[in-house]
């Protein structure tokens, strides 16, 4: 079939062409020279780890207003042999650009033919037309739900027209998307960001066969997607993203998953690689966990049990939106959480941070700005206000403890020391958060957790946002305070490079459940497929889950 | 089955707490005012006509999302300044009450353009925005009616004009339009008169509503009231369309107002418009509506039931504790407390609701 | 298309101002004071009556002027009739009937001598 | 749960019970901390006649504090009354906006209840259209005897302190003018000064205040021989108390009372003899002679809101009775002075400044200036000069 596909491919026309396409975003680079072609009746295949750029480029393909604002783009980009240049998604609708995010853009109150039809609905004319304008014409129903239905039956799904979104299971919603986008007289190509992350098997099946029908028609698709099994399924060609940079394209006969994970995480980790990992199995249970449930919006975790070693430094990774942030805010007890959890063989209460927080556990949130810091008070103020809420540490009693005063002075000399330690840069301990960078906040964060001397840190994205350097400095921190104090740490991250170079063993989490713990020195494709959810055992699981065990 | 059964009812029990709670109190108050059933029949029409096209003018800024519009208070004063008007020249009966109308027409336009645009730069905070933007607009309003109406603008009636020689009077007797759409065409039953002339103008506006619904703007005014992001992405001019859901219910409260003093029959020139914004909210709130979701039942519920809470609990403070002055505060209580608990309970209820869409979400505990 | 549509909006704002004057026009209400005093008229001295009842407009009710009084009635628009009936020992000794256009004044002065008297200018703005 | 509901199905069964009263009289005042002397007066019946809750005549209401916003409770409280067949009479008292509406839809459905107005806020032909009776204060003539009563004291200078919200009211506007002119014939010097609304964003308490502090001030400019008046009740207070520690006159207040303002500025606690209004005025009067305020305070002796309640709940009973008859002013005299031993009353029929019309139904009263450690001043038997009845 590949063959066929290739032999074609010359024969059909482009639509979408770009050359040398490349965009910073300031200092920061994220796209360079970038160079593709999609063809009529095409399926492209886009894959990439998160932050390879794969956003960007499509929000450069849809005239997405943040490109414009923050400089445009390098390169150019056709349509047919029509140089575009969108300054909104406007205009490239207008050329027959339609995309499909991943976020719906449905309104929830709306029958699907409402939401296909999304400010082109048919109308009737009436006189009132001529006094106040067209808005005042009144919509001719049935035929936007004739003309909605047919939208959907290209598809080849089974939904009702009538039927409202808020009562659609989700994977339905996504298909009311797309037909919205092949319900324009005029789409050419269509681009669909992560449809099948929040399908069932079942649908995701379906998804792939009306893609595939979409693409006899003569529209060309681009298909993003972490499920690389798909995407081999149904791309004619892939092209691989990895920091910006298109490093593979390739005939989709040609590719395989292992293949593929090679290429999107294939590159040599720089940072200094912690060599001595701990692998004693006897080790003590600090933490068990059990069953855990946390309803985090955009992070949910739905069934996830675990234990962590006394003394180890274990990470969970993942990539985003599959739960893995969620299990250490579950546990402190910042969003309503169920399971079990065991702390030193003690149960933890859920939901309910302070007590937690007196057993002995610390979280350095991911939400730095929200959660973790007072910004517009001192670092004093930052370092040890946890500490003396739930220790009270550094507060004078008098009276019996009826009147607590504050001991500044304790306070100066715990802030200067965590300050040297942790070489935060910084005038003193009486600046504002506020006015610090985003490494050295983050190194506050964990001193202030450090503060607490806990026995058990969750670290939650240490360097999400901070430069190089300063992640380098973060990690060396968390990794010292292991070896050398003895705490065990929790750390949760995106970047599996990071994840491997710190921790002794690591967790990957997808779709809310554990896909697997390897230790840190396990290949990192093998974590690929893990996060990938393509492999063999995973999959099994998941098709059991959704009821389809395979009996052959 | 069956726990699903309880569930949908417990939810049923949520969704309409407010209304039944109310029915729970009007059990109590009506035998406790000792009014007679043919007087509260009688004050229930009365009320029902003349306060339901003021709560119907909260629901199109409701489907535009706009939460309860609280500024409909400036349509209140622009339909006033017409009655101010007509009264002046003496223009009495139907032609009266439409001439006052039409002149309310364009200063409802130009009041609700302003409100629109300042809530395009406070969304999410309508509400409140709205509240405020009435007494701002008020201020005008006295502005406007106490210095220069008789000098600026000429109004001659020496019964309308403070003998200083400008400034309109604290109370104006609307004499000449008094209940003249009430009685246009009238019906007895039994002693209860129903001013059909009245009803049939707010039927006529409720068919106006669902016809709206199914235009192109009643559709565009839904997406942009559910959800604004993805309105503007399918290009619908979001800010516009939010700014003519203020102007038609500017407009339409303007009526209201008419429609109401018509039947009340003395206008208080600095007062009548305090409380239409309050009282038609808590009327609609209490038929059972929320911030983001109201039909027409809802009025209706909610005038009769608002208002027979209103009619009977002075009396059956009155009788309960024994004096007279108690009456008036059990009355104040109920009200106002009313409407702080139904906003509550509004939000204790989408915060369930919230639970409930997630609930599928968590573990099996 | 456009021009059309400003056309029809503009008919449509001229048409509400039509109809604004129409309203004006069959909504002003007036004062109609009617006198049963002694008059003079072209140098005759016509007495007052004993007792008039005046209906205005098929009112039921009779608006009732004693000798030498003065009542007053209001109307709104401009077209009017009145039924007159002029009362001698309390029965009624001569009905007149009188239909009349009255202008935009507030306020309007009807003689019933002089129209008794079938004089023209019975009716006077005041 | 059960025993409450029985408990108040009970007592609302008592509520509908056929009482003794052969006829009941309703009244609707505002509340304590609106009026509290038309309330008390509406007590002062229902000691004498009883409550209809227990079988008497008396039914007893109030209009809500924020009468101005909440006309459409007013009327149907007023029209609420005539939902009892036994009414026969409804005094509103004050009679605020709305109450002619209400009055009107009593007439539609009940035409043989006798409706009485007492101070209506309303114009007086819009109130007169409807009520059977409307009783006001004679501002016209009031505006010349307080003027009259201030020059038989020895005041040189006449102050009138008002703001523009109630001189946008007709009577309160025509009489400031009244005073003017009496102050030029009788050879006084008269001074407006304004002072902040207390209705206003400023507050009670704000232009209670602006009043404490502009009053040492005012006596330092025009001297110790001034008398002072003030339309509103919440400035009456701080300018007694004033007045009484710097020198300076008070003639009456805007609604005269031996409550309005004195007990406050005294610091002195009246609420033992609430409705004793001799006891009051004497216990008023003793603390002022002690303070060195004789023969330069004056008041009415009783209350005009107390005595409007309770004088026209009396006529209209005994209207009802057939032992008066609405409109004689000896008959209306009577039924006040049931209420005031020893003050007399004089009043006369409104008559419209603009038509020259006299109402035959809107009477305007006064009562004669007591000065306290002097006595009555004896102005309810000063002829007021005819030119001041046309003074618009």
């Amino acid at each position: 079939m590949g063959t066929e596909k290739s032999k074609d491919k010359t024969e059909k026309n482009v639509l979408l062409r770009c050359e040398h396409v490349g965009k910073s975003f300031f200092e920061n680079r994220v796209l360079n020279d970038i160079n593709f072609e999609l063809r009529e009746g095409e399926i492209l295949g886009l894959v990439g780890e998160n932050g390879a750029g794969k956003s960007t480029l499509m929000k450069i393909l849809f005239g997405m207003s943040v490109i414009a604002q923050t400089g445009g783009y390098e390169g150019s980009v056709f349509v047919g042999e029509k140089p575009v240049k969108f300054n909104s998604p406007f205009e490239a609708l207008e050329e027959g650009i339609g995309m499909v995010h991943q976020e719906f853009s449905l309104i929830p109150g709306f029958t699907a033919t409402e939401n296909i039809l999304l400010n082109r609905e048919i109308t009737h004319y009436n006189f009132l037309v001529e006094a106040f304008g067209e808005r005042l014409s009144t919509l001719n129903m049935p035929e936007m739900i004739e003309r909605g239905g047919k939208a959907l039956n290209t598809l080849g799904v089974d939904i009702s027209p009538k039927m409202l979104i808020a009562e659609m299971p989700i994977g339905h919603k996504q298909f009311t998307e797309i037909a919205r986008e092949i319900d324009r007289q005029n789409t050419k190509v269509i681009i669909l960001d992560e449809p099948t992350a929040v399908l069932t098997e079942t649908e995701a099946e379906i998804l792939l066969s009306s893609l595939r029908k979409l693409a006899q028609k003569g529209i060309g698709i681009i298909f993003i997607s972490h499920r690389l099994q798909e995407i081999l399924e149904v791309a004619d060609r892939i092209i691989v993203l990895r920091d910006g940079i298109l490093v593979k394209e390739v005939e989709a006969s040609e590719a395989d998953v292992v293949k593929i994970a090679e290429w999107m995480v294939g590159r040599k980790m720089d940072t200094s690689v912690f060599e001595d990992k701990l692998e004693d199995k006897n080790a003590e249970v600090l933490l068990e966990v059990k069953n855990l449930w946390v309803d985090m919006p955009g992070e949910t975790v739905r069934n996830v049990s675990f234990e962590v070693y006394k003394g180890e430094v274990l990470g969970i990774g993942g990539l985003a939106g599959q739960g893995k942030i969620g299990i250490p805010n579950g546990i402190m007890g910042l969003f309503p959480a169920g399971g079990t959890v065991k702390f030193r063989n003690t149960d933890v209460p859920l939901n309910n941070p302070r007590k937690v927080l007196n057993l002995g556990m610390a979280f350095v949130s991911e939400d730095r700005r929200g959660v973790g810091l007072l910004l517009e008070e001192t670092l004093d103020w930052n370092i040890s206000f946890t500490a003396m809420q739930v220790k009270e540490w550094y507060v004078k009693k008098y009276l019996g403890g009826l009147i607590k005063w504050r001991d500044d002075a304790a306070i100066k000399q715990l802030t200067s020391e965590y300050i040297k330690t942790f070489d935060i840069k910084c005038q003193g301990g009486h600046q504002l958060a506020q006015e610090l960078s985003g490494g050295n906040q983050q190194k506050i964060c964990l001193a202030k957790a450090f503060a607490l001397k806990p026995e058990l840190l969750f670290v939650s994205e240490p360097t999400r946002g901070i430069d190089v350097g300063a992640k380098k400095l973060v990690l060396d921190t968390i990794r010292r305070s292991n070896r050398e104090f003895g705490m065990t740490v929790v750390m949760t991250s995106s970047e599996l490079e990071e994840l491997r170079s710190v921790c002794d063993r690591i967790m990957i989490v997808d779709e809310g459940k554990v896909a697997g713990i390897l230790p840190a020195t396990a290949p990192s494709t093998e974590f690929g497929l893990l996060m990938l959810g393509t492999s063999e055992t995973h999959r099994r699981e998941r098709e059991i889950q959704n009821g389809k065990v395979k009996t052959k | 089955m069956k726990t699903t059964g309880k569930r949908s009812f417990k939810n049923l029990l949520i969704a309409y707490a407010v209304p039944i709670m109310f029915i729970g109190l009007s059990i109590f108050t009506i035998p406790l005012s000792g009014f007679s059933p043919e007087y509260l029949v009688q004050e229930m029409v009365i009320r029902l006509a003349r306060n339901s096209f003021l709560v119907l003018a909260l629901l199109i800024p409701i489907i535009a999302g706009m939460g309860l519009n609280f500024g409909m208070v400036l349509g209140a004063m622009a339909g006033q300044i017409g009655l101010i008007f007509i009264t002046d020249w003496n223009i009495v009966g139907i032609p009266g009450m439409a001439l006052a109308m039409i002149i309310s027409i364009p200063i409802s336009i130009f009041l609700g353009w302003i409100a629109g645009n300042i809530l395009n730069r406070a969304k999410g905070r309508e509400m409140v925005t709205s509240y405020i933007l009435g007494f701002f607009i008020n201020g005008i309003y006295q502005f406007i009616v106490l210095y220069m109406m008789g000098k600026a603008i000429p109004i001659g009636n020496p019964a309308l004009v403070l003998s200083r020689g400008y400034g309109i009077r604290n109370a104006i007797n609307l004499e000449g339009i008094r209940q003249s759409l009430d009685n246009l065409i009238s019906l007895n039953i039994g002693k209860v008169q129903i001013p059909v002339a009245t009803f049939i103008l707010i039927s006529a506006f409720c068919f106006f509503i669902i016809w709206f619904r199914k235009t192109k703007l009643g559709q565009d005014m839904r997406a942009v009231g559910q959800d604004m992001e993805v309105a503007e992405a399918a290009g619908i001019p979001v800010n516009k369309t939010r700014i003519i859901s203020m102007i038609i219910s500017t407009v339409l409260a303007g009526f209201g107002q008419i429609i109401f003093l018509q039947n009340i029959g003395t206008l208080n020139t600095y007062n009548s418009h305090d409380q239409t914004g309050m009282y038609s909210i808590a009327a609609l709130l209490i038929g059972g509506a929320t911030v983001s979701h109201a039909t027409i039942p809802n009025i209706f519920l909610g005038v009769v039931l608002f208002h027979l809470m209103f009619v009977t609990s002075p009396m059956a403070g009155k009788n309960l504790i024994g004096s007279a002055m108690l009456g008036e505060y059990f009355r104040l209580f109920i009200s106002y407390g009313i409407i702080a608990i139904s906003l509550v309970l509004y939000a204790w209820r989408r915060h369930k609701e919230k639970e409930r869409a997630r609930m599928n979400l968590r573990g099996n505990s | 298309m456009k021009r059309k549509r400003l056309i029809v909006q503009l008919i449509l704002i001229l048409a509400l101002v039509g109809v604004s004057a129409v309203l004006f026009v069959i909504g002003k209400g007036h004062q109609l004071l009617i006198d049963n005093k002694r008059a003079t008229i072209d140098g005759v001295r016509v007495e007052a009556y004993e007792w008039v009842n005046v209906y205005v407009n098929g009112a039921k009710k009779p608006i009732e002027i004693e000798e030498e009084d003065r009542q007053l009635a209001k109307i709104a628009g401009p077209w009017h009739h009145i039924r007159i009936e002029i009362l001698e020992d309390g029965k009624v000794a001569k009905t007149l009937e009188k239909r009349f256009t009255v202008g935009l004044q507030n306020s309007f002065l009807l003689s019933l001598q002089k129209i008794v008297e079938g004089k023209e200018d019975w009716l006077t703005p005041r | 749960m059960k025993k409450l509901l029985l408990v108040l199905l009970i007592s609302a069964m008592a509520v509908l019970a056929f009482s003794a009263a052969p006829f009941h009289i309703g009244i609707v005042t505002g509340t304590v901390s609106q009026s509290e002397d038309d309330l008390r007066g509406a007590e002062r019946l229902i000691q004498e006649y009883g409550d209809v809750t227990n079988g008497g005549m008396i039914k007893h209401i109030t209009y809500p504090d924020n009468f101005m916003s909440e006309m459409e409770t007013t009327i149907s409280q007023i029209v609420g009354l005539a939902d009892d067949p036994l009414m026969k009479a409804i005094i509103v008292n004050q009679a605020i906006p709305g109450t002619t509406e209400g009055f009107r839809r009593v007439r539609q459905k009940r035409p043989d209840i006798l409706l009485l107005a007492g101070e209506p806020h309303e114009d007086p032909l819009v109130i007169e259209s409807a009520a059977d009776l409307a009783i006001n204060s004679d501002f016209v003539a009031r505006g010349y005897l307080i003027i009259w009563s201030a020059k038989k004291m020895g005041a040189k200078t006449f102050v009138h302190i008002s703001f523009p919200r109630h001189m946008s009211y007709e009577t309160l506007s025509r009489r400031r003018t009244i005073m003017e002119a009496a102050c030029n014939d009788l050879g006084l010097k008269f001074v407006f000064e304004t002072a902040p609304d207390p209705t206003s964003d400023i507050g009670v308490a704000g232009a209670q205040q602006f009043i404490l502090e502009k009053v040492p001030a005012w006596i330092e400019k025009y001297g110790k021989q001034t008398a002072f008046f003030c339309t509103n009740d919440a400035h009456t207070e701080p300018l007694l108390k004033q007045l009484l520690a710097y020198g300076g006159m008070f003639v009456e207040a805007d609604l005269p009372s031996p409550l309005m303002g004195y007990p406050g500025a005294l610091g002195i606690d009246l609420s033992a003899a609430a409705g004793d209004f001799p006891k009051i005025l004497s216990a008023v009067e003793a603390e002022i002679v002690k303070k060195g305020g004789a023969a330069r305070f004056g008041t009415w002796a009783f209350s005009y809101g107390y005595t409007t309640t309770a004088g026209l709940g009396e006529l209209a009973i005994r209207v009802v009775k057939g032992e008066a008859s609405l409109n004689k002013l000896p008959d209306l005299m009577s039924a006040y002075n049931k209420f005031t031993p020893g003050a007399s009353w004089n009043g006369s029929f409104y008559t419209d400044a603009n038509t020259g019309v006299r109402a035959r139904n809107h009477i305007l009263i006064y009562q004669d200036t007591y000065i306290f450690g002097q006595g009555f001043i004896g102005s309810a038997s000063v002829e007021v000069p005819e030119k001041y009845l046309d003074i618009k």
